[in-house]
């Protein structure tokens, strides 16, 4: 067999969202990939300049499903900056402890994500389970399993009750039993340990050159953290302990993230321990100061950039995003070329990629290719519907109005 | 090195055989949710000044409130289910507590007119 | 704004510019700490790779986070944002282009990983990066139309439909 | 003529073979769920997918060769439907015995692998004719420790019948101990032969798509799962009949014990799908060839040793 290039993607079971990479395969191996992105771009940025400061957070929020509060929270932090408003102790402590719970349930999504991608549904079975556990208290103190709403300028939006607080503890102590149990699994499973030790390795060198970030760097053996080197919300008063691990290969990554769960837990409860009592918020002002400010916020997959300018009025000047999936993808090719074709999903899945987050940024009203996307979709639904006609079940007599497209 | 084994899920497994079910058959056991939590808006209309603040912080566009013919300062609220994102932010900019967030979260619908609800 | 009497709460700040000002000295006072760990400074287009690779080897501004491009109105504005590992401090470095003929020199030769934050601002600002290898355009699709970039101030999505009908 | 036209048919052909996969199919998707601490589908639900599946509209690729991908399903599922035959269901014996039906079931099956191939190979898809390539790969580990798990048994018995292989075994029900071993290697061969985990390295969704089946839907698609399903019902019936004795004479009492083992082994097949990850390609050839075959090489040594000092 001569050398054949496989498209991965835009749709592709592996991939939980649109994004396309290119793999020149010889055999089984990969001879050279090459990423093609932006199928998820929604123009976020644009949008920001017409929305007022307060409906921006909630649309930043939405980003991202999984790392939702890192988005919010950096861009209310560069805003906050921006405004000169100092947020009280407790709000700082509370949007640390979302913002832990936060990454528990994107690092069990990731273990999670780890199993299916080699074939390990039982695996992925118990992680999301497991993650449930986290997603009822995430809904439980915020109202929400994901787009948690809980950041707002100048503090947060609830506040916690001390069953709450107990809660939590309790769940800590359950999650913590389990997450030992997985790293029993993925560390002595020999099936498991076979796909994921020594494939997708990418050096310390490497990683650094590259710009990669997050728990990718870490697997790397570099310490870098923005809770530690950059300290936000409750963060200067925590003492963070940054997980390293110098595999580099997708076992050091997965090593990093249980590691990081359990200092997670460590964390939630110094910070249940330490809530300080006051207000939840200060008064901001609807109208934010002229400038410019940036902030930094170690979002589950990475450290997470917002650069927010104001010009003055109710509506900002300029948003920037850059979510960490993004710096990640300049090293992925690098980790892919060389392995085997079985090992692209996981290696892909061990950057833990949100491609939402990556291309975010318009909604664009009646833009040409949503135009041409919606005749597309008619016409096949017409297809669909004579398709059906012809075996005689009438679509038609279910009544679906036309305008739901 | 630590031991490697295969099949090391094996007694965990077998333990979960035995045991109940952690999901739900769902459609036919209702689902639980907690109890704050933000699903489809109800409004009070009694309550309601008419200031409008909630149609002007909504991020979506999705809930305008409009007077009702031929009755003297009373408002009806118009909720757009298909635009709303349940951030709850009209709830917490409401004045007068006029508005709030039900438990109701099954919003499923064959059409977006019945998404479009007048409260 | 400007850096006076605060110089033993910003020390590290402080210390960051005062050795920028000492390598390049057409900067002088241009720069300004605005919050702790927080410094921004005006670069001129043709000191920019300087500041850029002087920063990266020998203060140790390893990491670049992304580059901002904006439309300011009369010309275009970029911010490099580079952040040390050890202290923390993310220098964000600026610079302008005229919007008539709006070139950006490439910094991948310091930056490795910059190559999605480059392609992003030819495709959303129309800018041109000197020196950026060949390569799909990111983050618009494929067969979005020549000519227009998004995040221009004058840009209104309804310019596309415009375009779009246009061709058909 | 009526009567094995029933057979084929009806009993123990066609119709027993289908509802029989389709329970185990059922069984095998509950046992998974409920391992995985799911409450798991409804009995109904293989029958429903079926029915579904047949429902839909068949899609043919405009590259393909239209009369060999419609035809290639049906040669799968024939060649499972006649393997069964040979295997005895109600008692030792089956209903067509004759001396070599072992090795006939043997090749009856190597068909179903290969209309993987050709159907993967003909749908001019390059996920297909990966999964094609990968089927043929894995065909070539495990089908040899495969062969050589039952030849073991066999070469106990001294007959290449089916139904002599069972006769001896019902009559010297310890000496089922000694093949032990070749259970172990026949059970990991059959994971690879129905591309399920740790082997479904020709279908694995997050890799390659569908695999072999990515170009096919509709009663085409169907026709395969049902393929697929009743050589899982074919396989653990011919494992029951060769590794595990105990046929009772009474055809009733020998139809349930049939299917006591045959849950038993569906069982087991599930419980490896279940505790394990799928493995590389490379991985699972040297799998095979270091560790199945030396095993089954050894199980053969064994029975001819046993055989030996037992005179029998």
């Amino acid at each position: 067999m001569g050398k054949i290039v496989v498209p991965f993607g835009p749709q592709h079971p592996a991939l939980e969202e649109p994004e396309s990479f290119s793999l020149l395969l010889e055999g089984e191996r990969v001879a050279a990939a090459a990423v093609a992105l932006g199928y998820n771009h929604r123009g976020m940025e644009k949008a920001c300049e017409s929305k007022t400061y307060i409906q921006n957070i909630y649309l930043l929020e939405r980003i991202c499903g999984i790392c939702s509060h890192a988005h919010s929270t950096c861009y209310v932090e560069s805003v906050e900056s921006l405004a000169g408003i100092e947020i009280p102790r407790r709000a700082a402590y509370l949007r640390s402890l979302i913002g832990e719970l936060e990454r528990i349930h994107s690092h069990l999504l990731f273990l999670g994500v780890a199993g299916h991608e080699i074939g390990f549904m039982t695996f992925f079975m118990y992680a999301w389970k497991d993650r449930e556990i986290v997603m009822d208290l995430l809904e439980d103190l915020t109202g929400n399993r994901i787009n948690y709403g809980m950041n707002t300028i100048g503090g947060v939006r609830r506040d916690i009750s001390p069953e709450q607080c107990e809660r939590v503890l309790k769940a800590m102590d359950q999650l913590e039993e389990r997450t030992k149990y997985y790293q029993q699994v993925a560390t002595e499973e020999e099936t498991m340990l076979g796909r994921l030790a020594g494939i997708g390795v990418l050096s310390r060198e490497d990683g650094l050159r590259l710009g990669a970030q997050g728990p990718v760097l870490r697997a790397s053996g570099v310490a870098r953290d923005v809770r530690r080197d950059d300290p936000y919300d409750a963060y200067s008063e925590l003492d963070v302990r940054v997980a390293t691990d110098t595999h580099a290969d997708v076992y050091g990554r997965v090593v990093v993230r249980v590691l990081e769960l359990m200092e997670s837990y460590r964390l939630i409860r110094e910070i249940v321990k330490n809530l300080p009592e006051g207000p939840i918020s200060v008064k901001a002002p609807v109208k934010i100061p002229a400038g410019e400010a940036i902030s930094r916020v170690e979002a589950p997959r990475g450290e997470d950039v917002h650069y927010t300018r104001s010009n003055g009025t109710d509506k900002p000047e300029r948003v920037k995003v850059r979510a960490p999936t993004l710096a990640n993808l300049a090293a992925i090719t690098n980790m892919i070329e060389g392995g085997y074709l079985a090992d692209v999903p996981i290696v892909i899945a061990a950057i833990d990629p949100c491609f939402s987050c990556t291309d975010r940024t318009v909604k664009l009203v009646r833009a040409e290719s949503g135009e041409n996307r919606t005749i597309d979709w008619q016409g096949l639904r017409q297809y669909g519907i004579d398709w059906y006609r012809k075996q005689g079940i009438d679509m038609e007599k279910i009544k679906i109005s036309r305008k739901d497209m | 090195m630590k031991r490697r084994y295969v099949g090391k899920m094996f007694p965990y497994m077998m333990k979960m055989l035995v045991q109940k079910p952690d999901t739900i058959d769902y459609p036919h056991h209702h689902a639980h949710v907690a109890e704050h939590f933000r699903g489809a808006l109800k409004f009070e209309q009694d309550k309601c000044i008419g200031c409008k603040l909630c149609t002007r912080v909504c991020p979506a566009n999705a809930i305008s409130i409009e007077k009702v013919p031929d009755e003297e300062k009373k408002y009806k609220a118009i909720v757009f289910m298909d635009k709303c994102i349940f951030c709850g932010q009209c709830v917490d900019s409401c004045p007068k507590k006029a508005l709030h967030n039900s438990e109701d979260f099954e919003l499923a619908s064959m059409s977006r007119d019945k998404l479009r609800r007048e409260i | 704004m400007e850096t006076t009497a605060e110089t033993n709460v910003y020390e590290t700040e402080n210390l960051l510019l005062s050795r920028l000002y000492g390598r390049f000295p057409a900067l002088e006072g241009a720069g300004a700490v605005t919050a702790k760990r927080r410094v921004f400074l005006p670069v001129p287009m043709e000191h920019l790779l300087d500041v850029l690779s002087f920063a990266s080897e020998t203060l140790g501004y390893s990491s670049l986070c992304t580059i901002t491009g904006m439309d300011s109105g009369d010309c275009f504005e970029f911010i490099y944002h580079i952040a040390s590992d050890e202290s923390g401090v993310v220098l964000n470095l600026k610079t302008r282009a005229p919007k008539e003929d709006p070139v950006v020199p490439t910094v991948l030769p310091i930056y490795n990983g910059a190559i999605f934050y480059e392609r992003e601002l030819e495709g959303m600002l129309g800018v041109t990066v000197k020196g950026l290898p060949a390569g799909r355009q990111y983050p618009l699709p494929d067969n979005w139309p020549a000519g227009q970039y998004p995040l221009r101030k004058d840009w209104k999505p309804e310019m596309l439909t415009e375009t779009a009908t246009e061709e058909k | 003529m009526g009567l094995s036209l029933f057979h084929m048919l009806v009993f123990p052909g066609f119709l027993f073979l289908g509802a029989l996969s389709l329970a185990l199919e059922f069984a095998d998707r509950k046992l998974y769920a409920r391992m995985q601490n799911r409450v798991g589908p409804p009995w109904y639900q293989p029958l429903a997918d079926m029915i579904k599946l047949a429902s839909k509209e068949s899609i043919i690729p405009r590259n393909a060769d239209k009369h060999i991908f419609r035809a290639i399903p049906a040669v799968a599922l024939a060649a499972t439907c006649a393997a069964f035959l040979y295997i005895p269901i109600t008692g030792a014996e089956s209903l067509y015995p004759f001396s070599g039906d072992l090795i006939v079931v043997l090749y009856f099956l190597t068909i179903p692998t290969l209309t993987f191939f050709l159907a993967g190979w003909f749908s001019s898809s390059l996920y297909a004719e990966l999964g094609a390539i990968r089927a043929m790969t894995q065909f070539f580990a495990y089908e040899v420790p495969l062969y050589m798990s039952l030849l073991g048994p066999a070469l106990l018995a001294g007959t290449w019948s089916l139904s002599g292989v069972a006769a001896f075994y019902n009559a010297h029900p310890a000496l089922t101990l000694v093949n032990l071993p070749g259970l172990f290697v026949a059970l990991f061969a059959t994971q690879g032969k129905l591309e399920r985990v740790p082997f479904d390295i020709p279908d694995a969704e997050t890799e390659i798509v569908g695999g072999t089946f990515t170009e096919y839907s509709g009663r085409y698609l169907a026709m395969f799962r049902m393929a697929v399903d009743s050589e899982l019902a074919v396989m653990a019936a011919l494992i029951s009949a060769v590794f595990l004795p105990f046929f009772p004479v009474n055809p009733w009492l020998g139809l349930a014990a049939f299917l006591v083992k045959v849950l038993f082994v569906v069982f087991l097949l599930t419980l490896m799908r279940t505790a394990l990850a799928r493995l590389r390609i490379d991985q699972m050839v040297s799998f095979c060839w270091k560790v199945l075959a030396p095993v089954s090489l050894a199980q053969i040594l064994i029975d001819l040793i046993v055989k030996g000092a037992l005179h029998v």
